[in-house]
């Protein structure tokens, strides 16, 4: 699957707040197609990854996504590139419909038709959305807040995802239908960057992973290969 | 104490900010203006040697703590003779206590509250504490009759500033003397500070039915007020008090105060000579007309002139006492005299008629 | 309002140069010095009492001393609702004026001249007294309102005060109370000055009044944390009304004239800035506050009207570059009660006692 | 009768100029949770080049409006730009300190230039109709039917353009929005260019139904608006529009019925009750919080 | 007797039922869990149990003492405790304040002799900060006494909540998704901590989560709750396999 140009790459990333230091300096890249995953304990950096690459906060190294430097790009115009990331924590906007939450997405699209087509193959991946349109954000559960947030990130046009721990606080059915809702979206050509705790999962529908220790990468080999190391199984996946 | 050798040192205390910035600026304008007279014509002759006077001005932002301080800086740091100002009472009355505890004269040239020059204690006069115009009872007074005798009317209305002590005093006098008088007060409204909206008690006048309107108000909110009641349709005469007398009125105004009549201290038009130079000068200086505040200003400087000139030495004690006695002083707004034992000046008021966009003398008047 | 949802905290550490290392060090080892604290204080007072007798500085500058004292207690009494509790009050200058006319009313009309300079202590304390319980009365709304509509409860609370003094013929109304005696003395100011901030800096240090902080950082877990969240706000606002008003009787006695106009909305906002220039949530600060503010506005008397368009351009950069105020949220460790480092002190002897043998 | 129908008119002008300053400020509150207390001095701006329009440049009425909403607005995004933006993730009073020292910093510079208050002329010609006894300025029907009608515009866009979309993103959580590829600093401008241009509206139509202007006009306004924009729920356009109705019709109504010397005291005591019975004002709605 | 008895706990949101005829008998000692789907009604429980929101039906005893119509600092004095689904925790005090708040309803000097700084408050305020810092010590957070818990790292923080929540002097103590953001291997260490806590602190302890690992681990007894009702009871084993509780809520695979 490699190409030799990856299509998004990271070097010696380092990010800080304040005098706490959050990560530091990291390298890796995504191919396209790939679901990559980067798992790590609490606060070992990877929210803050995520962030750095959407350039929602300050970073010294690089990062680059196709040919292009973001670091000269404004947040909003990232997203435009298609680069579109899933938040901790689902950042639905409470007092806006499912409706609105899905059209201002859609910000920097100009094609309205395409649009209009592209509702409808959301709306083919979450039926339960299109059930609920009118509703407002804010009184979804929270197995459909995170349908919307991945949903919103497919309106962009997104090429690339990034997703921040997905299957937080959601029931075991809805941790699964997440899950295989990425490998659909992966299937039909999205490439996806995945921030997890449930390590498990993620390794499982993983094609590479990294782990993240206090703002270094450890580790890094195919799903399947950490899945089987000694080490993150100890450390991660509850021996 | 007071004073260095070569030069004679007066303090302002003004209302540059806050809210009465006009008053502040008129009163800097009439203290700059009155010193570069006597420094123009080589100082002033006090015992036989010129003096140059040296002013100060502070600004008492609108705050009464300020405006004590601002005296008490004059007064320590300063070394100032005498301090003219501040103008309205609520800051005159604390500057007032710090000059007469530290036995420094202090002159204010607006401040109308009868309690600004009396000790309330002792209800005895402050002995360092004067002022150059009439009192709020004064003019109340005059104002009433004016309306009783010259305008014969019997039901009066009246809508004042609440939160305001000169309007408020004025008001009160007002209705006290119209109606021991004979005359009834048919609608007696109020307002608050800053308000723009006049329309409620405009309306509640016109249905009290009053044959004359009295508006002891600021120059700023009078055109307001009796533009507001002609549009609500009343016709009735309106009548002031000195604070209508700014040229600003009638810029504000524009037609609506035709017609209409204000006490004050004096008349522009029917001016001594001593008045029209003032005037004149102003003009040249500032460009506009002065209003009473300046004029009250010009004087309260002038009394301080004529009373260290008549003291015949740069001394704050000798100062109070020679002011105490003046003979009688004839300044732009009329002449005055200090009754005795009090910082209260005897004066005549006038009432002026707004004709053809001018004020003119339409009565002298007695109180 | 909710002063703490902050997603983002700089903490920032200048770069110091090696002389100023050595600075740090002498000022870190003064500003912890405990003795600093009771020193100071005694100092003070005893100063407060040879500057009137030996007219050791003229009394311009015993007035504004008398007026810094005054704007220390306003500022440190609302800096506690403000500050400490994460509210927004702007009446402060009604408890001020309901403070001033109780001791004014007292002075002038009820005690005769010759014992008031005997009962002034108990003046200023009646005044206090009778604008806590105004401030009990305000708490009230505070149970259920928070945030900008508490704001717009003590805005309204502030005029209505004014208005209603206007309306009373009988304390002067809209003319106000001239000729009160003058009362209030640098002693006096330092006194009061000196204990409503350690009143307030005791109570601050206390459980309750770490409940108070716990209302400004997250109110629902603070009750389910066993805060008595209505007890801790009626504190707050009762004690902090309780010194405005005490601030309001040593003004009146030393301005020897009220009016309703002086207690207006403006004034609330000059105290206001005053807490918010020293710092939210440091008493400290809110001394340095007021000093500076009151310094400032007559060092800066020579600009004439220019001096009112410095100030506020001051207060913005000040903001910017420091949005919590000088001392936000921080103290001098020589101000902080004694045993409230103590007992982590102890804490940590202990622990090393314990350790060391194990080490050996 | 007659009286109480001009008293209902009296009130319906006065309420509707409030209800047009409170809407500017309810929407920059609305969408920034910021009480922009430098509103009322934007007000007041907005005031001065009205009469600076009118009376040096000799402009009619249009014009002038038009100058004023677009200088105004030009000031405030300047101002968000240079004094609220840094303190965007300061506490949310760091920002409402700095907006008073920028109203102080308004009023008094004004001052400087202008310590006298000054009149603005006659832009519309007034025309009174005695209808059944009721007086009704030509001006008083410009002034309500321009609130009203901006109220509704401002209400439409906030509710139905992707702007006002991305405006209400922005209220709820402004970290997410460039996520979303929506220019948050943009969207920001736009809010405080259409909220202070209405405030400038509001100094204009102000002005001319009350043609004496000073720099402190906006202060006393200024807090009015507050309270309008809070009695109907703050952050609400249509709570703005009836909070300043609300307002109004107190203040006029108890100047009318009762001794007006309580005028205050009944208004702010009628406020405080309100408040009690619904704490968050009429139509405002406490942010749902979970616990 | 039990300990906690609620009896026909209900109630609404406007016209949603968030909890419906809720019934649970607790004994001293316990650790049962509450599962269920998202919005299912675990948190409002919760609320319920603490005085956040009312129960419009019903009534909950502890002790034989009714909750309903309390406040939270009465019920909280009462011997209930809880932390949060979302780390609330006081950001800018430090992690010491954090901890001696807890005991706002058992101080013995009034606010006046704090105001004064007799000896009773020197002395009490002492005696709660080494409670506090003996507390903290336990859990090896006594090192960051002193610095803001906004400052913690977010394992610290929940820790902390922890603690704070002990530090009340619970009976009962109410834990909402403790494991949330947690990797597997956490979330091993957590179960071996709640154990502990429980028979360190003679707890009775009620558990929301939706790790099931850590549920069908060390809780003795389930709820499951749907929509607000209870669809079923009973130990970990027969809930693991029964049918209404693999549609709502485990899925065809089961636990995992
Ligand atoms: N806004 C912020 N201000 C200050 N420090 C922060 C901020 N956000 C994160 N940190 C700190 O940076 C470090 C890394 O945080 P980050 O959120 O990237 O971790 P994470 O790996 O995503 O952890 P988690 O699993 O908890 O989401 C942590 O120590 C955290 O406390
Ligand atoms: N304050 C509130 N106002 C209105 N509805 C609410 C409120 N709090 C909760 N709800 C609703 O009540 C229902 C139960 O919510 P609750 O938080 O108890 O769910 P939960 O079981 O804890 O879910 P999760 O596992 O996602 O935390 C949900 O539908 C929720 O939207
Ligand atoms: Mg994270
Ligand atoms: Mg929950």
């Amino acid at each position: 699957m490699n190409d030799s140009t990856p299509l998004l790459s990271i070097r010696d990333l380092r990010v800080s707040y304040g005098n706490i230091k959050a990560v530091l300096g990291i390298s890796f890249e995504v191919y396209e197609g790939e679901i990559v995953t980067l798992i790590g304990a609490n606060g070992a950096g990877k929210s803050s990854t995520l962030r750095a690459i959407s350039g929602m906060v300050p970073y010294s190294g690089s990062i680059t996504y196709r040919n292009t430097d973001l670091r000269k790009v404004v947040s909003d115009k990232i997203v435009a590139l298609g680069i579109a990331q899933v938040p901790e924590g689902r950042g639905i906007f409470g007092n806006l419909t499912v409706q609105e939450n899905l059209k201002l997405a859609t910000w920097q699209r100009k094609d309205k038709p395409e649009i209009e087509r592209d509702y409808e193959r959301i709306f083919g991946i979450f039926p339960r959305l299109k059930e609920r349109r009118g509703q407002l954000g804010g009184t979804l559960s929270g197995g459909e807040q995170q349908m919307l947030a991945v949903a919103r990130a497919l309106l962009s046009r997104s090429k690339v995802m990034l997703l921040d721990e997905p299957s937080m606080g959601l029931s075991p059915v809805l941790v699964r239908e997440i899950f295989n809702i990425l490998t659909e979206i992966n299937q039909a050509g999205t490439t996806v960057l995945l921030v997890e705790q449930n390590a498990n999962m993620a390794l499982r529908i993983a094609s590479r992973g990294y782990v993240l220790e206090t703002g270094n990468l450890t580790l890094t080999g195919t799903g399947a290969e950490l899945l089987g190391n000694p080490r993150v199984k100890e450390a991660y996946l509850g021996g | 104490g007071g004073g260095a050798s070569d030069t004679i040192k007066v303090g302002v205390v003004a209302e540059l900010t806050g809210d009465i910035p006009a008053v502040g600026a008129s009163c800097k304008n009439a203290a700059e203006m009155s010193v570069q007279e006597i420094n123009d014509a080589g100082g002033l002759d006090v015992g036989g040697k010129k003096y140059k006077v040296e002013l100060f001005i502070e600004d008492n932002a609108g705050k009464a703590d300020q405006s004590a301080s601002a005296a008490q800086k004059l007064i320590t740091q300063q070394n100032v003779v005498a301090i003219i100002g501040p103008n309205a009472s609520r800051y005159a009355i604390p500057a007032s206590e710090i000059a007469e505890s530290s036995k420094v004269v202090l002159i204010s040239p607006w401040s109308t509250n009868p309690k600004t020059t009396v000790d309330a204690k002792t209800d005895a006069p402050k002995k360092y504490v004067f002022r150059a115009c009439f009192i709020d009872p004064f003019q109340g007074r005059v104002v009433a009759k004016f309306a009783l005798d010259n305008l014969k009317t019997t039901k009066a209305a009246v809508l004042y500033d609440v939160a305001s002590d000169y309007n408020k005093g004025i008001a009160e006098f007002f209705k006290q003397t119209y109606e021991e008088n004979g005359g009834t007060v048919v609608a007696f409204e109020t307002y608050t500070t800053g308000d723009k909206d006049f329309s409620a008690q405009m309306t509640k006048i016109k249905e009290a039915g009053p044959e004359v309107i009295f508006l002891p108000n600021y120059y700023s909110e009078v055109p307001l007020q009796i533009q507001q009641a002609h549009r609500l349709g009343i016709t009735v005469p309106f009548l002031g008090s000195d604070s209508w007398g700014s040229a600003e009125l009638i810029t504000l105004c524009g037609n609506d105060c035709e017609g209409y009549y204000f006490s004050t201290h004096y008349a522009p038009d029917a001016a001594t000579p001593q008045a029209t130079k003032f005037i004149d000068a102003y003009k040249a200086k500032y460009g506009q007309v002065p209003d009473d505040v300046a004029a009250l200003t010009y004087d309260a400087f002038g009394l301080f002139y004529q009373a260290i000139q008549s003291a015949g030495k740069i001394d704050r004690q000798a100062v109070r006492d020679a002011l105490a006695v003046i003979p009688k002083f004839e300044g732009v707004t009329g002449t005055m005299q200090f009754q005795e034992g009090s910082g209260d000046p005897i004066k005549s008021a006038v009432i002026l008629q707004v004709k053809d966009g001018k004020f003119v003398w339409f009565a002298n008047a007695q109180p | 309002m909710d002063a703490q949802k902050t997603p983002q905290k700089n903490i920032q550490q200048p770069g110091k140069g090696q002389k100023l290392g050595v600075w740090k060090q002498y000022w870190d080892r003064f500003a912890s010095n405990r003795w600093l604290l009771p020193v100071l204080t005694v100092a003070g007072f005893i100063l407060s009492i040879l500057i009137p007798q030996f007219n050791l500085v003229n009394p311009y500058i015993q007035l504004i001393l008398m007026y810094i004292g005054i704007n220390i207690i306003l500022t440190t009494s609302l800096n506690l609702i403000n500050g400490y509790m994460g509210e927004f009050s702007v009446g402060h200058a009604g408890f001020m004026a309901v403070g001033a006319y109780t001791s004014a009313v007292l002075t002038t009309i009820f005690i005769p001249t010759s014992l008031n300079p005997w009962l002034f202590p108990l003046v200023v304390l009646a005044a206090g007294v009778a604008a806590g319980l105004v401030g009990l009365l305000v708490a009230i709304p505070s149970f259920k309102t928070r945030g900008d509509y508490l704001a717009i409860v003590t805005l309204a609370f502030n005029m209505i005060v004014k208005s209603i003094i206007e309306n009373i013929e009988a304390i002067g109304g809209p003319r106000g109370i001239p000729g009160i005696e003058k009362l209030t003395t640098l002693p006096w100011a330092f006194f009061w000055t000196a204990l409503a901030v350690w009143v307030i800096r005791n109570f601050v240090y206390s459980n309750f009044g770490r409940g108070v902080m716990s209302i400004r950082e997250d109110e629902i877990a603070s009750d389910l944390m066993s805060v008595n969240t209505r007890q801790a706000k009626l504190l707050a606002f009762v004690i902090s009304s309780f010194f405005a008003g005490i601030a309001g009787a040593l003004f009146a006695h030393v301005l020897q004239f009220i009016s309703p106009k002086v207690f207006d909305i403006l004034k609330s906002t000059d105290i206001l800035i005053m807490v918010y220039l020293g710092g939210i949530g440091s008493i400290t600060g809110s001394i340095l506050g007021a000093t500076i503010f009151t310094i400032l506005l007559e060092v800066l008397r020579p600009l004439g009207v220019w001096r009112m368009v410095l100030m506020p351009l001051v207060l913005v950069l000040l903001m910017l570059f420091r949005p919590r105020g000088i001392m936000g949220l921080r103290e001098f460790r020589w101000f902080i009660p004694h045993y409230q480092l103590l007992a982590t002190h102890l804490w940590r002897k202990k622990k090393e006692a314990a350790n060391a043998p194990a080490a050996d | 009768m007659t009286y109480l129908f001009q008293q209902l008119l009296n009130a319906m002008q006065l309420g509707s100029i409030y209800a047009l300053i409170a809407l500017g400020y309810t929407m920059v509150y609305g969408i920034l949770t910021m009480i922009n207390f430098a509103h009322g001095d934007l007000f007041m701006v907005g005031a001065f080049l009205c009469f600076i329009a009118a009376t040096f440049l000799k402009l009619p009425f249009v014009p002038t409006l038009l100058i004023s909403m677009i200088g105004v607005a030009l000031l405030g995004v300047v101002i968000e730009r240079l004094a609220y933006k840094p303190l965007r993730h300061a506490p949310r009073v760091s920002a409402v300190i700095t907006a008073l020292g920028v109203g102080l910093f308004l009023e008094n510079f004004t001052l400087v230039f202008s310590p006298y208050p000054q009149h603005v002329p006659e832009l519309i010609a007034n025309k009174t109709w005695v209808i059944a006894g009721v007086s009704i300025s030509s001006l008083q029907i410009i002034i309500i039917l321009l609130s009203i009608g901006l109220m509704i515009l401002l209400d439409q866009i906030v509710r139905h353009t992707m702007v006002g979309m991305a405006m209400r993103a922005i209220s709820w959580d402004k970290t997410i929005v460039p996520l979303m590829g929506v220019p948050l600093n943009l969207i920001i401008s736009i809010t405080f260019a259409l909220g202070t241009s209405l405030g400038a509206a509001a100094g204009t139509m102000y002005s001319l139904a009350f043609p004496v202007i000073d720099p402190y006009m906006g202060i006393m306004v200024g807090w009015k608006a507050f309270i309008s924009a809070v009695v109907g729920g703050i952050g609400n356009i249509r709570g703005a529009m009836i909070g300043g109705f609300i307002l109004g019709g107190v203040e006029i109504l108890v100047a009318a019925f009762m001794p007006s010397t309580y005028r205050d005291f009944v208004a702010f005591s009628l406020l405080l009750v309100l408040l009690i019975f619904r704490p968050y004002g009429i139509l405002g709605k406490p942010r749902p919080q979970k616990v | 007797m039990p300990l906690l008895q609620i009896d026909h706990m209900t109630h609404y949101f406007g016209g949603l039922c968030a909890v419906s005829d809720f019934n649970l008998e607790l004994e001293s000692g316990e650790l049962i869990g509450i599962i269920g789907p998202n919005g299912a009604g675990k948190t409002t429980v919760f609320n319920l149990i603490t005085g956040v929101y009312r129960a419009t039906k019903g009534s909950i005893l502890i002790n034989d003492v009714e909750l309903v119509g309390k406040t939270s600092n009465q019920i909280t004095a009462l011997g209930i405790a809880r932390t949060f689904q979302n780390i609330r925790l006081f950001k800018e005090l430090s992690v010491l304040d954090n901890v001696r708040i807890a005991n706002y309803s058992r101080l013995n000097y009034s606010p006046l002799e704090a105001m004064l700084h007799t000896g009773r408050y020197s002395a009490e305020e002492k005696r709660i900060s080494e409670q506090a810092l003996e507390l903290l010590s336990i859990f090896r957070l006594d090192g960051l006494a002193e610095e803001r818990s906004a400052n913690l790292p977010y394992g610290s923080q929940r820790r902390l909540e922890i603690v704070r929540a002990l530090a009340t002097q619970p009976k009962i103590l109410l834990l909402d998704e403790p494991a949330a953001g947690m990797n597997p291997n956490e979330i091993i260490q957590l179960m071996d901590f709640i154990r502990w806590i429980r028979d360190q602190f003679k707890l009775t302890i009620i558990l929301i989560e939706h790790q099931m690992r850590l549920v069908m681990g060390i809780c003795e007894r389930l709820k499951v709750l749907d929509f607000g009702a209870t669809i079923a009871q009973g130990l970990p084993a027969e809930i693991r396999s029964n049918p209404k509780v693999l549609e709502a809520y485990l899925g065809e695979g089961g636990e995992e």
